[in-house]
């Protein structure tokens, strides 16, 4: 405890390379007491969003030069946390590109949020319950303070403490709707998954640390754990930052607790915290944990496919749009781990080149979905706002009645659908250019496995696509299916603007992929010792062609002026010379001509995934359809039914959770027995005791 | 030669544990009352045995302590209330007499399976009256769990104390602090036990247990 | 030995024989919180004091800490109970000769507490204890109702068997010591012991220790034998309730751990850390379980506090520096918290008028500064960070998890199990629309931030000579 | 440099002039086989100049979503046909865009026919699109491990590499090739909406998929998604040409491109020969039988994949 009051050797360089993020974190903890302070003063709402946006913005860029700039990562110890080796506080190249992320969304975040919650109290807000909703404003800005903390925390202390300190915030923030029936179970079982994941971590910590004899996280580089406990460590890790990250069958929480909170908060949890997760798998089992074994790859791979597929078919199912987006974020996360196992498993051969592929798809996709996720979450938002209404069945037509959010919308639509040249494609591209070396492995059980990860891959990105053309055809096309969406008008200029950012980037990222690349590529070279254009051919920078994927490239920006130069023309051309002239008319829909009012005759959401349901939801879920048809001559409509069963619920959580009533049913007799009992039961103890004593000692 | 001393001691020693099983073998409170105020005689016979044999003069505190609260005045106090209260007289055991009896012998063997042992360097004596001290303990210990009226727990705790104090003489030079502290709790006891008895019969009309435990916290 | 120990058990004496005296109760309220701030000031002038030892007291660095703990949270209680009975006799639960009673035994419950913890002397040390128990026993039975009287009833009769028991268990440590010490003081003097505990009879000692264990084991509230605990938090007043969890609790675990430093410097006796492991894990299990099925408030954190008994009875049944500087921060942390719980459930149960829970809900939209207290408190006591609690449960579960890998999952179980409870209640509690009636709060919430804003530093920084004395008293428990 | 540009151009304008040859010519071909004489070879080009004549018809509540889909289906998938090699591999756009991203490209087309097929807000179009995401959830993997185990196999995923190395005959006759090569046609056939999967010529509502969608358009626009369907057959009937049989292809080294462009032309008649022969030879199957046929590709493609690694140390 000898450093305990005095600052580390490189205090002073240490404390310029970090002091920017730590001011910013004072800032935030400020803008939270202020919150409490002002809460009832008309413009706390600007000042606290528009403080938080303003600190996440200089985090964000100090993040970006520090990426650009390569500074080195110099430690600092702060006089707190566990007395006797005190808080640790590092900003390496990951620490950097992920806490550029996660604040990059805290400015969206804030923007969205600020015109959001006027728009909430304005009126529009009532009736969805957000009427009187608990406090946001002071745990918005410690919720990603503590998102902040856990990327800089150097200790499993500081790191521990931070994540749950996140876990906690984003709980309160989930509270504030607690007036909605859904809320508190939400609530509960998110908390309770998540400290059962800080459970896991810190058991994972605690082996490293033994192993080290030491809680920071230097000294756990030095000393390896044995393979034994190594391989306990990447299932903990598993466990825990899993949970967290909603990997299949511990995504449960999620579908529930990220739509329960306001929508700025789920887009923060759905689309950055998650990825405060896979940054803490990246932490430990590239950096901490020393050599990795193939295996451990394998096992990522796995939970990832199933994940990925899961997640999306999960989507499908989900008739509530911000439910939908939070099931999408499950198979996303998929994807991620996916490409995070086949960087660890070509980090384990000894291909470093190839593991850097796939660690810069894994961080690329966490930048898009960061970016898209957030999107369409501010988009569920708007909606929301517009409408009073999540459930997609009430929905429709909205892209009359909101144009800017509609282009927006499927701006993220498209983009989450991995559509060229959108950014979601430059992902999924990089992904399989990792995917089609697995013929480089030693592992026979490797190369066919990735093949199939692969199949995986593609099916689950196909899903998604069908599972953003319900969610946008539904909501935004055909014909209103309720008089609030038949009365929808645009959103505020601030939640635009909180669309508009995200969207722009996820052009700019899809046309010029490198420069994100080329930003994240320190800490891809920290990981896994390579970086994914070393030694690279011919390419000028526009050009994505990484080396290990021979001779493959990938030109976004000539995709799109290709695009430009074969549309603009056609268009030009046609109406010149063809013809240009239009005629409105009522859709004819094969002779069923005047459209109902009640637009009972549309697809609705359900209707639109049953082809999907029942090509894999009778086996996955055992989904069933059921159709109460009226008899001919009576005018009733006919009804659709579907039920459906999440496997997770069926054979993991209820018979948990049931096995814990039961126990707690048998358990709680002892508190209803007579004092006669109560002395019967000291005096088996004492005389058990006893009898041991006598036992032990003969 | 014969060890007088010795044998003086073992005998009230003995008494003492006697007693506690014919605590546990009475079914009538007086009879039960009568049987402790023995078993107090015979402790306080003990106590003075020791006093006088190791010449331990405080030891006589004891056992004049011993005589007067628990030998007589205790079972007095406990006699009038029982008479003020109108409590039936006799109460039926919660464990049957036999089981009693049968874990009763159990338990000594137990003790003395536990002390004997142990107490290799200690004087004869000392393991004696240790094991019987125990024994009587523990026998206390049963009778409070096999009788379901006030009273009768009140008196098998008193045998505990009992039992307490038989170790206590039993260990050559033990301060005097300890058997003061025993007077001293026994006595704060009883006047609890007797407020509570009072209390107990104020709000429930009856000393049985089973209608005072009718509430156990959330029975509402 | 210094002056300033005899004066922190004069103090408290003295007030409560002066305290019979006073007649107002208005007085007499603040009379007693004056005589705890003095006790406290007393005692915070021990920690300059050289450890040292008379044949009747002792002064350490173990019972230092504890002694001002005591005197601290006996100080912030008296203010909460200062400002909690006058609504308990407004509402005529109370009159002002029982307010009498109440004041001098809350004084001489102090003083029991205060002289078992510096207390040399095994005897005295248990005359303490009992001194403690029957003044608990009195006040728990306070409001003389049905419930009330049960619950006392129930404390009096297990806690004096466990007395008994751990009386038999002194005595038998005097009959192994006598041989080696002589007749006389001298073998019932702690620090003595402990200096010849090398030759005393290993056999004779594990038999007491198992004595003392279940005897003291009682009253920690360990399973099974905590039964008397919850009634008697739930039917006592509540400055009562808090302080039996706060205090009594820690002070009769405090006695078993000087007999287990006796055991552990003989070294031939058994290991005295199973069996405590044991009674620990199965205390966490049982109460965590029982919490899913509490209707009671107070009961229901009653039972919280027999779960943290439970986790610190593990730490120190595992030893070892960090376990053992992990269960003492817990021991702190707990008094602290679950003191500051009862505050606010105190002014939550006058507010509702009600101790069901189902009758106290959405306490942060009704009573926000309560609510988001009694949050914060539940939070902290849940082991969340970053509150006081994580840091003793982070160091107990990683330190577990490198000795004995089995035992610190169950440990986890456990701990996740209760956590499970704490959170399905307290968001009823605090969140949700309110129901049921609402009075305004009457008396201050100081108190429960005071201690609130302590825990969170704790959680935060921990000052250094506070860490090295914990490690001292860590490494003395060995 | 300067001749693949020019080479690109051809070919963007090739692919446009041949591709409602192709299908005039699978019409002629299933025509004769019925024994009926069958419309003229030219037939497609005076459908599609007769439709770029007329006016659009639009549906009350059509977004502008649904006016400027046409343009983005048919940019996306002629761009995607302009990818492919057909008489030579040395085209200015191939570094662009590899199998994948032309697999993207398509994906991108029927992403916003689907949208546009919600649109108006009929059950048809619903119908259309919701069949035609599940029919594209199968045959993307599908597609994918085809891609997969010809890349395992070339090492690349760039059409020109592709075809050179097949070229180079160092190949030789594979199991796994033949397997790819029956998925990719099975998926071929499923893409373009060709019987079994779905018939271009029905209007049976219940059966429909790909008519279910573009049920609503008129006029140009319906030109535009007929000619795209054409470009999209012929890009199909390229691809495979161009992995399974690139023979007569020119490359930037050697060959000449006018051969390259007879040997394609010959490739065609015969792709469309044998798809007349096919569809003429089967029935329509139900709609949720597609399910089973993709499956079968998707598996037969895996099974590619991995045969190659038995049949070669790969």
């Amino acid at each position: 405890m000898g450093n305990i009051l005095t600052i580390s050797p490189h205090a002073f360089r240490g404390f310029v390379a970090v002091t920017v993020p730590l001011v910013a974190l004072l800032a935030l903890f400020a803008l939270a007491v202020v919150g409490v302070a002002a809460r009832r003063a008309p413009w706390v709402g600007s000042v606290v969003y528009g403080g938080t946006a303003t600190v996440c913005a200089v985090v964000a860029l100090w993040a970006g030069f520090a990426l650009a700039g390569r500074s080195g990562a110099e430690t600092i110890t702060l006089p707190m946390g566990l007395p006797w080796i005190g808080a640790h506080l590092r900003a390496d190249g990951l620490s950097a590109f992920f806490l550029l992320v996660v604040n990059f969304g805290g400015v969206t975040a804030s923007l969205f949020g600020w015109g959001y919650e006027r728009a909430q109290a304005g009126g529009h807000g009532s009736g969805h319950g957000h009427g009187d909703s608990g406090p946001v404003l002071p745990f918005f800005p410690l919720f990603l303070a503590g998102m902040s903390l856990v990327l800089l925390a150097d200790d499993a202390f500081t790191f521990l403490v931070s994540w749950e300190f996140m876990s906690l915030t984003s709980w309160l923030l989930v509270l504030s709707t607690h007036r909605e029936p859904d809320t508190s179970e939400a609530a509960r079982l998110y908390l309770i998954m998540a400290s059962a994941g800080t459970a896991c971590l810190l058991l994972a910590f605690g082996l490293l640390a033994s192993g080290a004899g030491d809680y920071q996280f230097d000294a756990i580089r030095q000393h390896a754990p044995t393979a034994g406990a190594a391989a306990m460590v990447v299932l903990l890790i598993l466990l825990g930052a899993g949970s967290k990250a909603g990997l299949v069958p511990l995504h449960v929480w999620l579908p529930l607790a990220h739509p329960a909170a306001p929508s700025h908060v789920s887009a923060l949890m759905s689309g950055v915290m998650t990825k405060v997760a896979i940054y803490a798998m990246v932490r430990v089992l590239f950096d901490l944990l020393g050599e990795p074994v193939w295996w451990w790859g394998g096992a990522l791979m796995i939970v990832g496919a199933v994940t990925a597929v899961m997640g999306v078919l999960y989507a499908l199912m989900q008739d509530d749009v911000k439910r939908l987006l939070a099931c999408s974020t499950i198979e996303n996360i998929g994807v991620i781990v996916i490409a995070l196992g086949l960087a660890l498993v070509f980090k384990a051969s000894h291909t470093p080149v190839i593991a850097a592929l796939a660690l810069s798809a894994a961080l690329l996709h966490v930048v898009n979905h960061s970016l898209f996720k957030s999107l369409l979450f501010f988009v569920a938002g708007a909606i929301l706002t517009a409408t009073g209404s999540r459930d997609l069945n009430r929905l429709g037509g909205l892209i009359h009645r909101m144009p800017v959010t509609a282009v927006l919308a499927l701006i993220g639509a498209a983009a989450i659908s991995a559509l060229p040249p959108l950014n979601g494609f430059v992902g999924e591209w990089l992904l399989f250019q990792a995917i089609l070396n697995a013929p480089a492995l030693p592992e026979w059980s490797l190369k066919i496995g990735i093949a199939v990860v692969g199949a995986a891959v593609a099916l689950a990105a196909a899903l998604a696509a069908a599972c953003f053309v319900r969610l946008y055809g539904i909501a935004f096309l055909g014909r209103p299916r309720s008089p609030e969406a038949a009365g929808a008008g645009e959103v505020g200029v601030a939640m635009q603007a909180g669309m508009m950012i995200p969207a722009v980037l996820c052009v700019v990222l899809g046309v010029l992929p490198t420069f994100v690349i080329r930003l994240f590529e320190p800490a891809v070279r920290a990981m896994v010792e390579a970086g994914p254009f070393d030694d690279r051919s011919y390419q000028p920078w526009i050009w994505l062609a990484p080396t290990s994927a021979i001779g493959n490239s990938y030109n976004g920006l000539i995709m799109l002026a290709a695009i430009a130069a074969l549309s603009i023309p056609l268009v030009l051309v046609i109406h010149r010379w063809a013809s240009d002239k239009v005629r409105w008319s009522i859709a004819w829909g094969c002779g069923h001509v005047e459209p109902d009012p009640t637009a009972l005759s549309q697809y609705s959401a359900s209707s639109f995934a049953q082809p999907i349901r029942r090509a894999f939801g009778g086996t996955v879920f055992n989904a069933q359809d059921r159709v109460e048809m009226p008899e001919p001559g009576d005018t009733r409509p006919a009804r659709l039914t579907v039920r459906w069963t999440d496997p997770a619920w069926a054979y993991l959580f209820t018979p948990i959770r049931s096995a814990v009533n039961w126990l707690a049913d048998r358990a709680d007799v002892l508190q209803f027995l007579t004092i006669r009992s109560y002395l019967t039961l000291m005096f088996t103890a004492l005389v058990v005791v006893l009898a041991l004593v006598a036992v032990v000692r003969s | 030669m014969i060890d007088i001393g010795y044998d003086a001691a073992h005998l009230l020693g003995a008494l003492v544990l006697l007693t506690s099983f014919a605590l546990l073998y009475q079914r009538r409170l007086f009879s039960l009352l009568n049987v402790f105020t023995v078993q107090a005689l015979a402790l306080s016979g003990a106590a003075a045995w020791q006093a006088y044999a190791h010449d331990e003069p405080h030891l006589y505190i004891t056992a004049i302590l011993t005589l007067g609260l628990k030998a007589i005045a205790i079972p007095v106090a406990l006699h009038r209330i029982i008479q003020r209260l109108h409590i039936e007289r006799t109460v039926e055991p919660a464990l049957g007499i036999g089981l009693t009896m049968v874990a009763g012998v159990s338990l000594v063997t137990l003790s003395i399976l536990l002390v004997l042992p142990v107490t290799e360097n200690a004087t004869a004596l000392t393991r004696e009256d240790l094991a019987l001290s125990l024994s009587v303990v523990l026998l206390g210990l049963l009778m409070m769990i096999s009788r379901r009226n006030a009273v009768s727990q009140v008196v098998g705790f008193m045998s505990i104390e009992n039992g307490l104090i038989l170790a206590a003489v039993g260990v050559a030079g033990m301060p005097l602090v300890v058997e003061m502290s025993i007077a001293f709790s026994v006595m704060v006891a009883f006047i609890i036990f007797g407020i509570f008895l009072f209390q107990i019969r104020e709000r429930f009309e009856t000393l049985d247990m089973r209608k005072i435990e009718s509430f156990r916290g959330e029975s509402d | 030995m210094t002056p300033a120990l005899p004066f922190v058990l004069i103090a408290p004496l003295v007030a409560a024989l002066l305290l019979v005296l006073v007649p107002n109760w208005r007085v007499a309220s603040w009379l007693n919180v004056g005589a705890c701030a003095v006790t406290l000031a007393a005692a915070l002038t021990l920690f300059t004091a050289k450890p040292a030892a008379t044949a009747m007291l002792v002064l350490d660095a173990f019972n230092v800490t504890l002694i001002a703990l005591t005197a601290f949270v006996g100080l912030t209680t008296s203010v909460f109970s200062a400002s909690y009975i006058g609504h308990e006799v407004a509402s005529g639960k109370l009159n002002p000769l029982r307010l009498r009673f109440y004041h001098a035994m809350y004084q001489a419950f102090l003083f029991t507490m205060l002289l078992a913890l510096s207390a040399n002397n095994l005897g005295v040390l248990w005359v303490a204890v009992e001194g403690a128990t029957l003044t608990t026993v009195l006040m728990v039975s306070l409001y003389r109702t049905a419930a009330s009287i049960e619950a006392a009833w129930k404390y009096f009769i297990l806690c004096g068997v466990g007395i008994a028991l751990a009386l038999f268990g002194t005595i038998l440590i005097y009959l192994a010591a006598q041989p080696v010490m002589g007749p006389g003081l001298a073998a019932m003097t702690w620090t003595r012991l402990l200096a010849d505990s090398a030759k005393i009879e290993p056999n004779i000692l594990n038999l007491a220790f198992v004595f003392l264990l279940i005897g003291y084991g009682t009253k920690v509230g360990l399973a099974p034998l905590h039964a008397w605990l919850p009634d008697a938090h739930a039917e006592g007043p509540t400055p009562i309730s808090a302080v039996l969890s706060g205090l009594l609790l820690n002070v009769a675990l405090y006695a078993v751990l000087r007999f287990k430093m006796l055991l552990a410097a003989n070294g031939a006796t058994m290991a005295p850390g199973p069996l405590m492991m044991v009674m620990g894990l199965s205390s966490l299990f049982l109460a965590g379980l029982m919490l899913y099925r509490r209707r009671d408030i107070k009961r229901f954190f009653a039972y919280s506090s027999i779960e943290h008994m439970g986790i610190i009875a593990f730490a120190f049944g595992i030893g070892g520096p960090l376990a053992n500087f992990a269960g003492l921060l817990h021991m702190a942390m707990h008094s602290l918290t679950k003191s500051a719980i009862f505050y606010a459930v105190g002014h939550a149960v006058q507010a509702k008028g009600t101790q069901k829970i189902d009758g106290i809900r959405g306490l942060t939209v009704s009573h926000p500064a309560l609510g988001w207290g009694l949050l914060a408190g539940v939070l902290a006591i849940a082991g969340l960070p970053p509150f006081g609690v994580f840091m003793s449960e982070f160091l107990l579960i990683t330190n577990t998890f490198a000795r004995q890998p089995l035992l610190a999952l169950v440990l986890v179980l456990g701990i996740l199990l209760a956590f499970g409870a704490l959170v399905l209640r307290v968001q009823q509690i605090c969140f949700g629309a309110p129901t049921g009636e609402s009075h305004p709060i009457h008396g201050t919430l100081a108190p429960l931030y005071a201690h609130l804003a302590l825990v969170l530093l704790a959680g935060l920084w921990l000052p250094g000579p506070l860490v090295a004395w914990f490690q001292t008293v860590a490494a003395m428990l060995g | 440099m300067i001749a693949s540009v020019i080479h690109q151009i051809v070919q963007m304008a090739l692919v446009l002039i041949l591709a409602p040859l192709l299908t005039g010519w699978v019409r002629l071909v299933k025509a004769r086989l019925l024994g009926r004489r069958g419309p003229s070879l030219l037939q497609p080009y005076r459908d599609l100049a007769r439709l770029l004549r007329k006016e659009v018809v639009l549906a009350n509540n059509a977004s502008w979503l649904f006016r400027s889909v046409p343009y983005v289906m048919f940019t996306a998938i002629w761009l995607a046909a302009g990818l492919v090699p057909v008489f030579t591999t040395d085209l200015a756009l191939a570094p662009t865009a590899d199998l994948i991203a032309l697999i993207a490209l398509l994906g991108t087309a029927r992403f916003f026919l689907a949208l546009a097929g919600m649109d108006t807000g009929t059950s048809f179009g619903g119908i259309g699109s919701s069949r035609e995401m599940m029919i594209a959830a199968l045959a993307e993997p599908a597609m994918l491990m085809v891609v997969f185990s010809v890349a395992v196999l070339v090492r690349t995923t760039s059409l020109a590499e592709i075809a050179t190395y097949m070229m180079g005959g160092t190949v030789g006759l594979r199991v796994s090739l033949a397997l790819a090569l029956i998925a990719l046609v099975m998926v071929a056939i499923a893409e373009n909406a060709r019987i079994p999967i779905d018939n271009p010529a029905t209007h049976l509502e219940l059966t429909m998929v790909h008519e279910a969608m573009v049920l609503e358009y008129s006029g140009r626009h319906l030109a535009l998604i007929e000619g795209a369907a054409m470009l999209k057959l012929l890009l199909y009937a390229a691809l495979i040409a161009c992995v399974f049989l690139p023979w007569g292809m020119a490359t930037p080294t050697h060959g000449n491109p006018l051969i390259g462009l007879l040997s394609f032309l010959a490739k065609l008649a015969a792709a469309g020969t044998a798809l007349a022969v096919f569809e003429t030879s089967i029935a329509k199957m139900r709609v949720f039988r597609v399910g089973e046929f993709l499956g079968g590709a998707l598996l037969l493609s895996l099974l590619g994949a991995i045969f190659l690694y038995v049949s070669r140390g790969v």
